[in-house]
């Protein structure tokens, strides 16, 4: 079972590499984007059949590891 | 020889690089802002210095291969112009696409600065002709992402065209790219560096601009400088 | 005025705002009346133990801090020595603890990005970073995540900005398990004629903003880093800054290009405090008065209110005055360099802070008292516990067992895992990279120049002795320059203790400043800058809290007048080997 | 109209930090973990109403400057 942890930088914190995005694609012409931010994903291969268990781990794991609790927050969704 | 170095935001290694220039040139390079649209008239190389361009953000290279400059210098190649990517540089000649393949995060993930051995595959090029083929140089590297990638068409291609610039070898010169002290980034078939098809462009990983001083610690970066300007004077 | 607060204003929210009931008191008699909350605010973070220096104040002042060669000593931005040839150094060290404990990449790396700041607003280009490091007991599994995060981001920070990262230490004890310490060293060149002062002048001058946007990052960091760490400090959390030394890059590029005019009248980064620290220091110093227009503040986030626009400690900016008619000049250079550049307010007669926000009023402070009536406390001293003498040394393995057990041992084991993280050669002037010799060698470009640069301090022996810890750490500071040829100038210094309201924390703190004291006169090595950090504690669970050794970290600076005579640790071949000392 | 590119490494490409990120769940203890890949979120603000648009939009982005195609794959979606 494949869960997905999309981790984003907290609202209100600073994200420098958004900032830049963002910038780069103005001067790219492309003129109606707005705000960007910029995340990571995590795929995982989880051996586990059922989804509620799966995302329980998942999120273990986001709090545990994958996220870093004091700038960004994460959200878990089964994908496959 | 006339070089024009392009600084992009966020690159740091423009003045490295100029005083290597200007050592063995006897001229100082012009420095060509990112904004700009066009070359200095006569340039005879342009180089792409190390450094963090638009802070590396995204993937090292790819903002800085959109500047308002690139377009010019993408010209000034087709024209069979001489370029120089050290670092940064070479990591923006790939996003752009005049360099095959990509650079990867280090694959121990971790911001290397250290001393390399480099050797130099072929010198018949304005790059390495002050080598033979086969030398081993000493040069420092620093970086986070200079893991050379790229299919294995590509790396097939470049093998067997002859294309790749430099490996990442001991100190007596042997390859082994799976050991870590020896290929330290983990690049495929441990290239620290390559060439265009032309033989004209040129890009890599560590900073020969870094060693063409005795007292910085040796002069083993010299030779890429001298031979470029010996090929290039006139 | 404004009165749209979003609590009373009164003695318990003074408290919560970390004012002591006297202190508050002054804040009444000053005002005359009833503070607003962003006066609050202001005099909170003015009058904290980071910004006031109350409990350290006094005795700093004991320190020798001149010398011929001594262009500017404390009290500016960074210290300033002459080098020769029209040249001068400036440099200081600057802690970022708490932050780095709550997140030590951002916490590291934003240390890194405020010390640089405070160097190359004076008009230097940095031109080298130190790092001094201590943390907790290798065997305790939080060590190994605080100092991933903290190297990666002293490595992520100064490598992005192109400074070269030459020399530093690193120490590891369990009196640093919940409170690392991360103290950050630059080092800049500058022309002695184009030495950029904080002090503002020239009513009616424009006051700018640049850099980058406010957002509401670390309101009340200056408080926090001055208060015990305890269960809170986790609730305080998203208030961590976040660094962008893309920017940094590019500020700094963006100033030694206005400072190559002369539009600037003065200059100041925007540290802990930010807009609050940097106005009122200015105007503070320059005895003038200082009206600022918050609406024209550029700003990340929405409806941010004046209180949090003063306190917010967003990272990458600059508080500059300019001459009339300068400011196009000024807008050019900063809209090249893709910085946020505005007009927010000017010089006045009035002697006071004037802050307006959506056409109110939000503050209107008079910064004579509140700089002359800041706190200073003369805090109880006691003699600190010390440990036993040691007993008679019995060799349990033999010298060879001994000596590889001592090269093994965290304290003593190769760096190179470290300063390999570190970019030590950007710029092309490093002459012996970490690892190479007793004191870092880096070049001053276009010269025959050389700057000699190291750390040090064992809080072990503090803790043992303070005075004559503070005094060893002056000495090995001046020993590790010399061993290189160079020829010591000066000291910047991190005192970093525990809890100043502990007598016996306050007993090392003096006596620690009285041994440096006295190894700074004996070898001619005065202190030019340096930064305090109180309240390095830890709480435990049973209630009780610790303090961790006394850190007094020592950064010395000496000069090579001709850097080819630098020398190494490297030993030629066919050398006799000689020991100097008693 | 918020659209979300997802960028991965290309199947095959070797995903070090993945690796790592893999190694240190088992080290934690999360023992059924499997194959972890590691991506890039960037999330556009988008000046536009039509989904499709949008969402063309974005994949122009990812093509111009937010994938290197040379390594990675990326998806977009409309997420809000
Ligand atoms: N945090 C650090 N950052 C950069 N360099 C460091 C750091 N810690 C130690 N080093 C470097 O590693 C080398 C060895 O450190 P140390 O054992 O403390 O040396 P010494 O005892 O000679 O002062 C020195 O060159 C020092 O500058």
């Amino acid at each position: 079972m494949k869960v997905r942890v999309t981790v984003m930088l907290k609202e209100g914190v600073l994200d420098p590499q958004g900032k830049a995005v963002e910038h780069a694609l103005h001067v790219l012409d492309f003129k109606n984007v707005g705000e960007v931010r910029i995340g990571r994903v995590i795929e995982l291969e989880i051996d586990e059949t059922d989804c509620e268990r799966a995302r329980a781990q998942a999120d273990a794991m986001a709090r545990a590891l994958l996220a870093n609790l004091v700038i960004e927050d994460f959200t878990t969704e089964v994908v496959g | 020889m006339k070089a024009a170095i392009v600084v992009f935001p966020g690159t740091n290694r423009e003045r490295d690089m100029a005083i290597a220039l200007r050592g063995v040139a006897g001229q100082a390079p012009t420095m060509v802002w990112h904004r700009e649209t066009a070359l200095p008239a006569g340039t005879d190389l342009v180089v792409l210095p190390g450094g963090f361009s638009y802070g590396d953000y995204l993937r090292c290279g790819a903002m800085a291969a959109h500047a308002p400059i690139m377009a010019a210098i993408r010209e000034f190649a087709q024209k069979g112009g001489h370029i120089l990517g050290v670092c940064n540089g070479f990591q923006i000649l790939t996003e752009a696409q005049l360099l095959p393949g990509a650079l990867l995060r280090n694959a121990a993930l971790r911001f290397l600065s250290q001393d390399c051995f480099l050797r130099v595959e072929r010198n018949d090029t304005p790059f390495t002709r002050h080598w033979a083929k086969g030398d081993v140089f000493r040069t420092p590297m620093a970086h986070g992402d200079g893991n050379y990638i790229a299919s294995a068409d590509t790396i097939r291609m470049l093998e067997d065209t002859n294309r790749v610039a430099f490996r990442y070898v001991a100190e007596d010169g042997r390859v082994d790219a799976g050991d870590p002290q020896l290929n330290p980034n983990g690049s495929m078939n441990a290239i620290a560096g390559v060439f265009s098809e032309n033989l004209r462009i040129c890009g890599m990983m560590p900073h020969p601009e870094d060693l063409v001083d005795p007292l910085m610690g040796g002069e083993d970066g010299k030779p890429l400088f001298t031979g470029l300007v010996e090929a290039l004077v006139g | 005025m404004s009165a749209k607060s979003p609590r009373p204003v009164d003695a318990a929210l003074a408290r919560e705002f970390g004012l002591t009931a006297e202190e508050y008191g002054n804040v009444l008699s000053i005002m005359g009346r009833t503070p607003t909350f962003t006066e609050l605010g202001i005099f909170s973070v003015m009058w904290s133990e980071h910004c006031s220096y109350k409990s350290s104040r006094a005795f700093l002042k004991t320190l020798p801090t001149t010398a011929p060669w001594v262009i500017h000593g404390p009290g500016e931005n960074a210290g300033v020595v002459d080098i020769g040839h029209g040249l001068a150094a400036i440099f200081k060290m600057e802690s970022h603890n708490h932050p780095s404990f709550i997140e030590p990449y951002q916490g590291a790396a934003t240390g890194v990005g405020g010390i640089l700041r405070d160097v190359f607003t004076m008009g230097a280009r940095p031109i080298a970073n130190l790092n001094a490091l201590r943390f907790g007991a290798p065997g305790n599994p939080q060590t190994r995540r605080i100092v991933d995060g903290v190297v990666r981001g002293v490595g992520g920070y100064g490598n992005c900005v192109g400074v070269p990262t030459v020399g530093g230490e690193i120490n590891f004890h369990p009196a640093y398990d919940g409170n690392p310490l991360v103290n950050a060293m630059t080092v800049g060149v500058a022309r002695q004629d184009r030495i950029f002062l904080s002090a503002a002048a020239g009513v009616g001058n424009p006051v700018i903003y640049v850099g980058s946007k406010t957002g509401r990052d670390g309101i009340h960091g200056a408080t926090m880093s001055s208060s015990e760490f305890d269960e809170d400090a986790l609730a305080k959390r998203p208030t961590v800054q976040v660094g962008d030394p893309f920017v940094e890059k590019l500020l700094i590029e963006a100033c030694l290009e206005l400072m190559a005019t002369d539009a600037i009248v003065a200059i100041q980064d925007m540290g802990a405090a930010g807009l609050t620290s940097s106005s009122v220091e200015m105007a503070g110093k320059g005895g003038v008065g200082i009206d600022l227009d918050l609406d024209n503040v550029p700003q990340r986030e929405r409806g941010m209110t004046a209180y949090e626009m003063m306190l917010s400690e967003s990272q990458e900016r600059m508080l500059i005055v300019l001459r009339p008619d300068r400011t196009e000049q000024a807008r050019a250079i900063f809209d090249k360099w893709e910085l946020d550049f505005a007009v927010i307010g000017h010089l006045t007669d009035t002697g006071n802070i004037v802050i307006r926000h959506k056409g109110e009023v939000e503050a209107d402070i008079p910064l004579a008292p509140l700089a002359d009536q800041a706190p200073v406390y003369h805090r109880p001293t006691a003699p600190a516990l010390r440990p036993q003498p040691m007993e008679p040394i019995i060799d349990p393995v033999g010298v060879e067992q001994a000596l590889i057990r001592l090269i093994g041992c965290p304290d003593l084991a190769s760096r190179a895992w470290v300063y390999n993280q570190y970019d030590s050669t950007v710029g092309g002037q490093t002459v012996r990279r970490p690892g190479a010799a007793d004191a870092a060698i880096v070049k001053v470009e276009d010269t025959e120049i050389g700057l000699a640069l190291t750390t040090d301090c064992t809080p072990r022996y503090c803790r043992a002795n303070a005075k004559l810890g503070g005094a060893q750490a002056v000495a090995e500071a001046w020993r590790n320059i010399t061993a290189t040829g160079a020829r010591p100038l000066a000291v910047t210094d991190n005192l970093n203790f525990g809890s100043p309201e502990k007598p016996e924390v306050m007993g090392q703190f003096v006596d620690a400043i009285a041994g440096m004291g006295e190894a700074c006169r004996a070898l001619d090595f005065p202190v030019v800058s340096g930064n305090v950090s109180l309240y390095n504690e830890t709480r435990a669970p049973d209630g009780t809290s610790q303090s961790i050794l006394p850190t007094p970290a020592i950064g010395g600076l000496g000069v090579l007048e001709d850097v080819r005579t630098a020398v190494g640790l490297e030993m030629p071949d066919g050398c006799d080997v000689m020991l100097l000392g008693e």
